[in-house]
């Protein structure tokens, strides 16, 4: 077995882990987290397709692993915004949770920001 | 000499990984946080110094050399910051709220 | 915060520290003529960073003082490993762990926090905070060896690099 | 003989690492408390890294334990403190057997899949290196990866920087009313922290040269604006957890500016191609490597400053006038 065969491997059992926990973890925060976890599988299968597509002098395949980068990049963004919507809904409700019809406490600031 | 050099590399190196293992061995043998932080930073910290030191000889030229150490150092400074950090943070018991 | 008042930088530490990154900017990139804007870019920025985050006379420092103590802190990083895998590897597990609660001489501030930094490198010695009264509170692996009388030493010969030897005399004894 | 040794030696490298990589993302889902689980995932994507270089993509190495590891696992972390009197209670919201199970045979699926798209590769493996190596003389950039993130897809790179943009004003209006436009972070005296604040004396500087040189090196070597503008992000969120520095009004002109002037220039840049070269991104042929680093110059500005204020967290203090 070669060694991208090995990564490809693995990529598809981390894909599968994150998207088990994003499903099953009922705290906001952990569903993030294996979120992204799902994105590493992902980017690792890029990576060893552009392992795999070594060519013109070049050890790997260019174009996938720019767009890994990118990729990274915008899950960051996408991460940091949830993090924050996270962290306002516990401000408001003072609790951290996805279950519709969750008792939720006024909004302290609702008197300054209402119109 | 170039035998000699190698001969001091393949020595230092091996003294280094031995000291990387020796503070594994103490991660998981000392008995609580604190110990083993002691464990991990001074044996991890002459390991990699031994290992820098093993791979000076095979440097390309001087400012190789100079890379090699300050790899070192930073590693040096970096783990002695966490260290403290971590040690603060247990004797206050747990990770920091 | 001190450090805005950029016309009292002295001209020798702006110099000094202006070569040190060049070096490291060398060590990193090679020497090649075509990196010189970037190399001045680097070199600029990170004076500049530097004299505002550490602020020259901060430390006084001696270069014989100094000398001393880099020369032994190889061996002293040596005896702390050598230490630590003895009692690793020993079967009966030699550790008598605790806290040592060692008077601090130095100034607070940044010179405290380095000879903390470096505590943390010495033999037995993990600093882990200050307790209520000033005092460094200390974790040893052996609480029996005298640590605190090691550390005074280490502190005098720290204060003689970096601070002009200057140590406050604390709780009568000295 | 020793050929055969050496790659022998390296697929138990890969075997290892690989198996460590699976081991630490299991014990990151499965962890106990929310902060085990961040720490644990940070390890994951620094061992990522490693599996990145293994893959001959260090560019992706660095971004990966910049970004992917480093700047995220400071937003995680920081969120885990925060969010743990409210941990036990929604740990405990979890879902019955029936729903685990259906979620297990799911993930299980998906994973299978995707093995077996890795196991049974198309025969001759998909490549755009070629394409991408004709234009490389002429760009006179000799990192690949540089080369399709700021010519042959410049709309993706620009397009991400907007994306990351959109993020940071998202982030910002999630704040009060009253918090808008003001410093990020708790209304408290950032306290100075002994052993962090030294080395947040001591590493900044290090790290900008360093910032700079991943940068510069980036036209010719794995590195670039986006690794380059981590690393210059990373000392300055240093600087403020340490409490050296506080973090900066976000309504601050200075600030504003450094956020868009790196897509100004590049749109710029782009919208001057309709003009003076084919089209829209387009560069002129003679002038392509000297454009191509203005650009990454002030993109690293941007990326730097977009970066720290992403993970310093919405305003939350009034605006001081």
């Amino acid at each position: 077995m070669s060694a991208e065969t090995l990564y490809g491997l693995c990529a598809a059992a981390l894909v599968g882990l994150g998207l088990f926990g994003s499903i099953v973890d009922p705290q906001p925060l952990r569903k993030i987290l294996a979120f992204n976890l799902l994105g590493g599988g992902v980017f690792l299968l890029f990576g060893v397709i552009a392992r795999r597509g070594a060519a013109a002098g070049m050890a790997a395949d260019p174009v996938p692993q720019a767009m890994v980068i990118t990729g990274i990049v915008v899950a960051f963004s996408a991460t940091a915004l949830a993090v924050t919507l996270l962290l306002r809904l516990f401000e408001t409700t003072g609790q951290a949770t996805l279950r519709t019809g969750a008792p939720a406490r006024p909004d302290p600031d609702s008197d300054r920001a209402g119109s | 000499m170039r035998q000699v050099l190698d001969i001091f590399t393949v020595a230092a190196v091996s003294a280094g990984a031995l000291f990387f293992l020796v503070g594994t061995v103490g991660l998981l043998r000392f008995p609580d946080p604190l110990t083993r932080l002691h464990a991990l930073t001074k044996a991890d910290n002459l390991g990699l110094g031994l290992v820098v030191l093993g791979l000076l000889p095979q440097a390309e030229g001087f400012l190789a050399g100079v890379k090699l150490v300050a790899v070192w150092l930073l590693a040096q400074l970096a783990g002695a910051t966490v260290t403290q950090l971590v040690a603060r943070a247990v004797r206050r018991g747990g990770p920091p709220a | 915060m001190s450090g805005g008042d950029e016309s009292a930088w002295p001209v020798s530490a702006t110099v000094v520290r202006a070569i040190g990154f060049l070096v490291f900017w060398l060590m990193l990139a090679g020497v090649n003529p075509a990196d010189l804007p970037a190399a001045a870019l680097a070199v600029a920025a990170a004076t500049w960073t530097s004299l505002h985050l550490l602020p020259p006379g901060t430390w006084r420092l001696s270069p014989v003082g100094l000398a001393r103590l880099v020369l032994r802190f190889p061996l002293q990083s040596v005896v702390a490993g050598v230490d630590v895998a003895r009692r690793a590897l020993d079967p009966r597990l030699p550790l008598r762990p605790g806290f040592v609660a060692c008077p601090a001489r130095l100034p607070p501030g940044t010179a405290r926090d380095a000879f903390c930094t470096l505590t943390s490198l010495l033999p037995g010695t993990l600093p882990a905070g200050t307790g209520q009264d000033g005092t460094l509170l200390i974790h040893c692996l052996d609480v029996g060896l005298p640590v605190a009388a090691q550390l005074a030493r280490e502190e005098a010969l720290f204060a003689d690099a970096l601070c002009g030897g200057v140590l406050e005399e604390r709780g009568g004894d000295g | 003989m020793s050929t055969g040794f050496a790659l022998d030696a390296g697929l138990v490298l890969d075997a290892g690492l690989a198996a460590l990589v699976l081991a630490v993302a299991v014990g990151a889902i499965v962890a106990g408390t929310a902060f085990a689980a961040v720490v644990g995932f940070v390890t994951y994507g620094l061992l990522l890294a490693l599996v990145w270089v293994r893959l001959a993509a260090v560019d992706v190495a660095l971004t990966e334990a910049a970004i992917g590891s480093g700047v995220t696992g400071a937003v995680l972390i920081a969120a885990a403190a925060r969010l743990r009197p409210a941990e036990a209670r929604s740990a405990a919201e979890r879902p019955g057997v029936p729903l685990r199970l259906a979620a297990a045979v799911l993930s299980a699926l998906v994973a299978a899949g995707l093995a077996m798209l890795v196991l049974l590769p198309s025969a001759p493996a998909p490549s755009l290196g070629p394409a991408a190596a004709v234009h490389l003389p002429e760009l006179a950039i000799g990192n690949p990866v540089t080369a399709v993130l700021l010519a042959y897809r410049a709309i993706d790179t620009l397009l991400e920087k907007i994306v990351l943009l959109l993020a940071l004003l998202g982030v910002w209006s999630l704040a009060p009313d009253r918090f808008w436009g003001g410093a990020p972070g708790q209304p408290h005296a950032a306290q100075q922290d002994g052993a962090l604040a030294l080395l947040a004396r001591l590493l900044p500087p290090v790290g900008i040269v360093v910032g700079v040189y991943i940068l510069w090196v980036g036209a010719v070597a794995p590195g670039g604006a986006f690794q380059g503008g981590a690393i210059l992000a990373a000392m300055w969120i240093l600087v403020m957890i340490a409490g050296l520095r506080d973090a900066p009004a976000t309504g601050g002109r200075r600030v504003r500016l450094l956020l868009v002037v790196g897509p100004a220039v590049f749109l710029a840049v782009g919208l001057a191609g309709f003009v003076v070269a084919d089209g829209f991104l387009a560069y002129p042929a003679s002038y392509a490597k000297p454009l191509i680093i203005a650009i990454e110059v002030v993109l690293t500005l941007s990326i730097a400053v977009i970066l720290g204020l992403l993970a310093s967290g919405p305003p939350g203090r009034e605006r001081q006038r």
